[in-house]
């Protein structure tokens, strides 16, 4: 552990991956485990540029940045849905918005 | 510990909090200054990593574009009254935290355990700095491996700006056409766009305006050509049913 | 001797830029002022093809222009290739110069109407298309702009598509068309399997290989293509329907040009034909009862545009006939006169329909003369030269038709020719007396009839100084000019002799068939001293087979159509809601009801979704970790 | 690690720092100077010989006042958001080359701070970073007109940072670098045209995207005409309204300094920096941002506010696809090797 290695960077993905899961799972704003998503793509990330540094490749960053495109899509898109969501039910309480049932 | 173990733990264990705080703090603004926060830490530890362009487009899109989107939609969401509602399902929370411990054990134990092995590739610093720097050596990755990736995903922002868009337009001329087919019958009085193929017999000419009271009160629109109705409309104002 | 140009293009390609442009752009920023493209690219078309026949004619040399190669698969190889030759440059200059007229003449025809840019687009590309089936060098060029001309046919007689029985006759011509296409279609495919090219000029080199029943069979297998584009007598039946169509496009389409597409086709594959004595005689034998037939419907018609449209059936038959006895030349030139006279006959009727507000009746009409006087005499011209009366168009082609047939060895065929001249000249004129002489029959207080603008008024004059002198370029018989710019063409067919005193003693007989069939009509329609009623009453069940056009429609309507409709209904009903959607409900039924018991697992709520995802990970990490990795062995 | 070179840099940032700060403050003085005199106006000239002590008069006034906090203001946002903002100002300064390395007591000290890759989309990222410090000000004030003025500013500054990061890419395509020290390098190369001598400057080659450069700054700035979330007629103050003392003076330096910052990247990036006739030098580079900010005074005197939808207007539908097109002509340009002159 002297040296800086992909294990440090994997290490610090968990964490970060496992935080966002576990706001996704425990909050009901619909903004923050969108919040949390985002988190989770950017653990993603963090590992694969840790990959990347220790094999000297740029694989890993083409598709963290691939990721970061698709992020941004699904931000746009996701911020749009909670924009219409509140336009229709008026909240962003994730366990008032139960239309997947039907 | 060398110096880049002790920089890297630093911004690590800031980005953990950032993202602790995006969790636990109830209102949603402070969660994207925690979120913020963790992506600023996690750019630093991309420079580490010698992904200079990847770090800059971090705080770019991440930071300043997505995070500033969400909080821009927080406040659109309800201004005055941010809804604090964390919790009030503590079962839901214990068994995302227990979930939580669970997956980082197993990924705790599986990292640790387990050394990277491959093959290490062709881009080593002295090979980045030839082609002149990360960035120049990213683009040529880029626009020659995955050119059909970069298209596609061009592809993939363009079809999410629309839906943005589409999604986010207060109100569909379709309903405002909708609502005007409602209550008008449209008929068509050019001779030529009728069944028969006689002239109709004296078709009313409505010469103080175009609407005219039918027997049932229901108003008729005379078109006064056969495309008046049914010419497309301008570009922006459609839209399907 | 042959020559390769690059202007030749131009023919073409001036018509498709005009329909691209005014298709793009027509709805929203040209609108009226498409005919401003139309007009002068058919004009610079028409100019080429007058550069181009010119040059073929006078130093007696082909032109042809390489394209480019469009199919090339193993040995099947079909360059697109323009070329012009004796034959072609006569069908160039009918085509484009008609076509001119018709586009000057539809300024002020179609003035008003809303689908004026559409009518521009579209029919600037039957021009092109129509060019590109004159100008093709093999037999797949020619069948892909045959199929063009068709749909182009079909568009332009459901322009007014909002009108049901406009659709209705599009699609009824585009069903017929599609029969005859099916047989020209296998003809072809015939054509490539037994001689592996489609080339005119080795196919016509290697027609001599081939027996004497497979040549047969191509010869009839195309001659059906030119059944159903030429209105021959089983399909003939989509043509007077087609007359729903604005009456530009029946005086282009559907009766100068793409109708004698059939007849043009049979004369440039003759080589083919020559070498079938059987199919020469069918074409024959079906030309002289489409003529024959075709007449007598005529003459029981009341409606102007169905008149001429029956009258252009009859002149397709006797064009057909003249292919089947083998006067390859006066079926061209009878081809060439009737462009003339047809256009402008149509266009009259168009003039008559204008000023009329679109009233087609010919028994609510008469006296027109009064009010129209031009129209009445280009309207006379062109019925004179449809009729056969010395010395106008008309008269030497069809005399020639006739000779033709009675030294090719079918003297009965040119009796039948003779009878069908005489109803020619009875409904020609018939159509004239009814429209112009006489008492009005409608209210002049409401209509006021009057003379077209100039810009239909201008191609009317121009066709009937066409339809009454074309004819010269046919004099003196069998050695005119026509006769002399043709003749290289059909160097290879039979050559008979033709006496003078049986020439002179044709046209006496016709002419006085003709002067017969203009006298009987004249005394039913002006002088009253024949009743048509009483006619009609006396010959009863003949008049009612006449007017109800033999009742090929009828026949067509209860063989073909309505047993189709009841398969079609049968399958509907029985097979497809029965046995296929009832499967399909079926299967769909039973996961429903399991899904019935499935359902209380969806909450609807994205939380509990969210929580088995999780879950779903954790267990397989773990149970990759237990079992398929080496970290607890 | 190379300690010494570390240090080396650490004290060019100081000094940057500290002259920044120095000419931000004379910045101030030197607008209201140049407002009055096109107002004909004097301006102040009562403190000091031309009223040259005024900004110290301003800012020791501005520290004593007493820092009030809104009852219902999110307290810790309120209190960080204006450091926010005034910390990230300056920084963008550190990629800027202020010259060749100077040599001193037998050290060599690069006239720069950071020599970094991706230079320009640092200082592109700091922009983007800094509208935090505005939509969480307004935010945190607890304060509708305050909210409202920062979400316009928010869409505003992410509208024109689009347009700023779009017209770069041009000059980005010309010079093949991120690296603002690459750029100037290029544009010090001398371009001969026939009889014609002239520098390689951007402006030249890229004039539609500099003309957009300038007015994307002037609106990433949030300066007249573009001021709209401080409009005073329509907001109040904006996101600012609540703020007072030394943190509402906070705000008013970092506009100053994004000022100050901006003029000097526009002078490295489009009309080449330190490159100038006679002799290359710092001089040079800032007389040119000197130019700038005066330009920013004058427009200020001379145009008025624009209202909101034609400020966005402005930017979706003229400036992007503006910016768009001359990154497709300068790509064509690039590949058909005209670019090489």
């Amino acid at each position: 552990m002297t040296e800086l290695s992909a294990t440090h960077f994997l290490l610090l993905s968990a964490a970060l991956f496992i935080i966002g899961m576990v706001g996704v799972l425990t909050r009901r704003n619909i903004l923050v485990i969108f919040m949390c998503i985002e988190l989770m793509l950017n653990a993603v990330n963090v590992s694969l540029i840790g990959f990347a540094w220790e094999l000297h490749q740029l694989t890993g960053q083409v598709f963290a940045l691939f990721v970061i495109a698709i992020a941004a899509a699904e931000a746009v898109v996701g911020l749009g849905i909670v924009m219409a969501l509140t336009r229709r039910a008026d909240t962003v309480d994730i366990d008032e918005l139960r239309q997947l049932r039907e | 510990m060398s110096l880049q173990v002790l920089i890297f733990s630093l911004l690590a264990c800031v980005s953990i909090l950032g993202a602790l705080g995006v969790v636990i703090a109830r209102n949603p603004v402070h969660s994207a200054i925690g979120l913020v926060l963790s992506f600023l830490n996690v750019a630093a530890i991309y420079l580490i990593a010698r992904a200079e362009f990847l770090a800059v487009v971090q705080v770019i899109v991440y930071a300043g574009a997505v995070i500033v989107l969400v909080v821009f939609v927080t406040m659109l969401v309800h201004p005055d009254d941010l809804p604090e509602f964390h919790g009030r399902r503590p079962l839901r929370i214990v068994t995302g935290l227990v979930l939580g411990v669970a997956l980082l054990l197993e990924v705790a134990a599986a990292v640790l355990t387990r050394s990277l092995s491959g093959a290490p590739g062709p881009w080593t610093d002295e090979a980045v700095a030839a082609v002149g720097g990360n960035t120049q050596a990213l683009g040529q990755t880029l626009y020659s491996d995955y050119m059909l990736a970069i298209q596609l995903t061009a592809l993939l922002l363009l079809a999410a700006t629309i839906g943005a868009i589409v999604l986010a337009r207060p109100e569909a001329v379709s309903e405002r056409v909708a609502a005007a087919r409602r209550t008008l019958t449209i008929s068509l009085a050019h001779p030529r766009g009728l069944d028969q193929p006689e002239r109709p017999p004296a078709l009313p000419r409505p010469s103080d305006g175009q609407v005219k009271p039918a027997g049932s009160g229901r108003p008729i629109v005379l078109a006064r050509s056969a495309n008046e109705f049914t010419e497309q409309p301008a570009w922006g104002e459609w839209r399907t049913p | 001797m042959e020559r390769t140009v690059d202007w030749l293009v131009v023919i073409p390609l001036a018509p498709l830029l005009a329909a691209v442009i005014n298709f793009l752009f027509g709805k929203w920023w040209i609108r009226h002022r498409a005919h401003w493209i139309a007009v002068p690219a058919v004009g610079v078309s028409f100019l080429t093809s007058i550069v181009a026949a010119w040059t073929v004619l006078s130093r007696h040399e082909r032109l042809h222009q390489p394209l480019y190669t469009w199919i090339r698969a193993g040995e099947f190889h079909v360059p697109v290739e323009l070329v012009a030759d004796q034959l072609t440059v006569v069908m160039l200059l009918v085509v484009t110069g008609v076509s001119f007229l018709v586009h000057v003449y539809s300024i002020g025809y179609m003035h008003h109407d809303p689908g004026y840019y559409r009518f521009f687009a579209w029919l600037p590309l039957f021009v092109f298309s129509m060019v590109m089936l004159v100008l093709a060098n093999n037999f797949l060029v020619l069948f892909v702009f045959w199929e063009a001309v068709g749909l182009c046919s079909y568009l332009l007689i459901g322009f007014w598509f909002r009108r049901r029985s406009a659709a209705e006759a599009a699609k009824k011509a585009f069903v017929v068309n599609r029969i005859g296409d099916f047989g020209f279609a296998l003809g072809i495919m015939l054509l490539f399997t037994s001689l592996r090219t489609l080339d005119y000029h080795a196919v016509f080199e290697a027609i001599p290989q081939l027996s004497s029943g497979t040549v047969t069979a191509i010869a009839l297998l195309l001659f059906t293509g030119a059944i159903g584009k030429s209105a021959q007598l089983p399909l003939f039946v989509w043509l007077p329907d087609a007359m729903e169509g604005p009456t530009p496009v029946s005086a282009l389409i559907h009766a100068a040009t793409m109708v004698t597409a059939g007849i043009f086709m049979v004369a440039r594959a003759h080589p083919i034909f020559l070498a079938s004595p059987i199919a020469l005689w069918v074409v024959a034998v079906i030309g002289a009862l489409t003529a024959f037939v075709a007449a007598t419907i005529a003459t029981t018609q009341f409606d102007i545009k169905r008149v001429v449209a029956y009258s252009t059936v009859s002149q397709l038959g006797y064009m057909a006939l003249a292919l089947g006895v083998g006067a390859w030349i006066p079926a061209m030139f009878h081809l060439l006169t009737h462009a003339f006279f047809k256009a402008l006959l149509f266009l009259g009727s168009g003039a008559v329909m204008h000023a009329m507000h679109d009233e087609l009746d010919m028994r609510r009409m008469g006296g027109l003369k009064r009010w129209m006087p031009l129209t009445y005499w280009t309207f006379v011209i062109g019925a004179a030269a449809n009729a056969g009366i010395v010395p106008l168009a008309g008269f030497w082609s069809k005399d020639e038709i006739l000779v033709g047939a009675w030294v090719g060895g079918a003297p009965l065929l040119a009796l039948v020719g003779l009878v069908a001249a005489f109803f020619t000249a009875l409904y020609m004129f018939r159509a004239v007396f009814l429209t112009f002489h006489g008492q009005p029959r409608f209210d002049p207080h409401e209509l006021h009839p009057h003379d077209p603008p100039a810009t239909m008024a201008v191609p009317l004059v121009i066709l009937a100084i066409g339809a009454a002198v074309t004819g010269f370029l046919g004099v003196p018989p069998e050695t005119g000019w026509i006769h002399h710019a043709l003749e290289p063409v059909f160097e290879s067919a039979t050559h008979h002799k033709v006496s003078l005193s049986l020439t002179l003693g044709m046209a006496l007989a016709s002419t006085l068939v003709a002067l017969a069939g203009l006298w009987t009509a004249h005394a039913a329609y002006v002088r009253g001293t024949i009743s048509p009623a009483a006619v009609a009453e006396r010959l009863g069940p003949l008049y009612r087979l006449a007017a109800n056009g033999w009742y090929f429609d009828v026949f067509y309507q209860r063989s073909v159509v309505r047993p189709l409709d009841a398969a079609a209904n049968w399958l509907w009903r029985t097979v497809d809601v029965g046995i296929i959607d009832g499967a399909v409900n079926g299967s769909a039924r039973i996961v429903a009801l399991t899904a019935q018991m499935w359902r209380r697992l969806q909450t609807g709520l994205v939380a509990n979704y969210a929580l088995a995802i999780a879950l779903g990970t954790v267990l397989l990490v773990g149970i990759y970790l237990a079992f398929g990795s080496t970290l607890f062995r | 690690m190379d300690w010494q070179r570390l240090l080396v840099s650490y004290f060019v940032g100081f000094v940057l720092l500290n002259v920044l700060l120095g000419l931000m403050a004379y910045m101030t003085w030197f607008e209201r100077r140049v407002l009055a005199r096109m107002q004909h106006r004097v301006g102040p000239n009562r403190t000091g010989p031309f009223g040259l002590l005024q900004p110290i008069a301003d800012g020791i006034k501005l520290l004593a006042k007493e820092d009030i906090v809104p009852a219902n203001a999110d307290r810790l946002v309120f209190l960080v958001a204006p450091l926010l903002s005034f910390a990230l100002a300056p920084l963008g300064a550190a990629v800027i080359p202020f010259g060749e390395s100077l040599h001193l007591f037998g050290l060599e000290i690069p006239l720069l701070v950071a020599d970094i890759n991706v230079a320009v989309l640092y200082v592109l990222a700091l922009g983007s970073i800094g509208v935090y410090g505005i939509i969480l000000g307004g935010y945190a004030s607890g304060n509708r007109y305050s909210l409202l003025g920062a979400l316009r500013s928010t869409a505003q500054v992410i509208s024109y940072e689009l347009v700023l990061g779009l017209s770069l890419v041009g000059v980005f395509i010309l010079a093949g670098s991120f690296s603002l020290q690459d750029i100037l390098r290029e544009q010090q190369r001398v371009l001969v045209i026939g009889p014609l001598t002239l520098p390689n400057w951007y402006i030249l080659s890229q004039p539609l995207a500099f003309a957009l450069f300038l007015i994307a700054a002037v609106a990433e700035t949030n300066r007249a005409p573009f001021d709209l979330p401080e409009a005073e007629t329509e907001l109040v103050a904006g996101y600012f309204t609540e703020y007072s003392g030394f943190r509402f003076s906070f705000y008013f330096l970092a506009e100053y300094i994004n000022m100050i910052v901006v003029s000097l990247l526009a002078g490295t990036l489009f009309v080449g920096g330190i490159d100038g006739p006679f002799a290359d030098g710092v001089w040079w580079l800032a007389l040119k941002a000197l130019f700038f900010l005066f330009f920013y005074v004058w427009l200020r005197a001379t145009l008025p506010r624009f209202r909101y939808d034609q400020l966005m207007g402005l930017a979706w539908k003229v400036l992007l696809p503006l910016a768009l097109l001359n990154i497709g002509l300068t790509g064509l340009v690039r590949l058909w090797g005209i670019g090489a002159l």
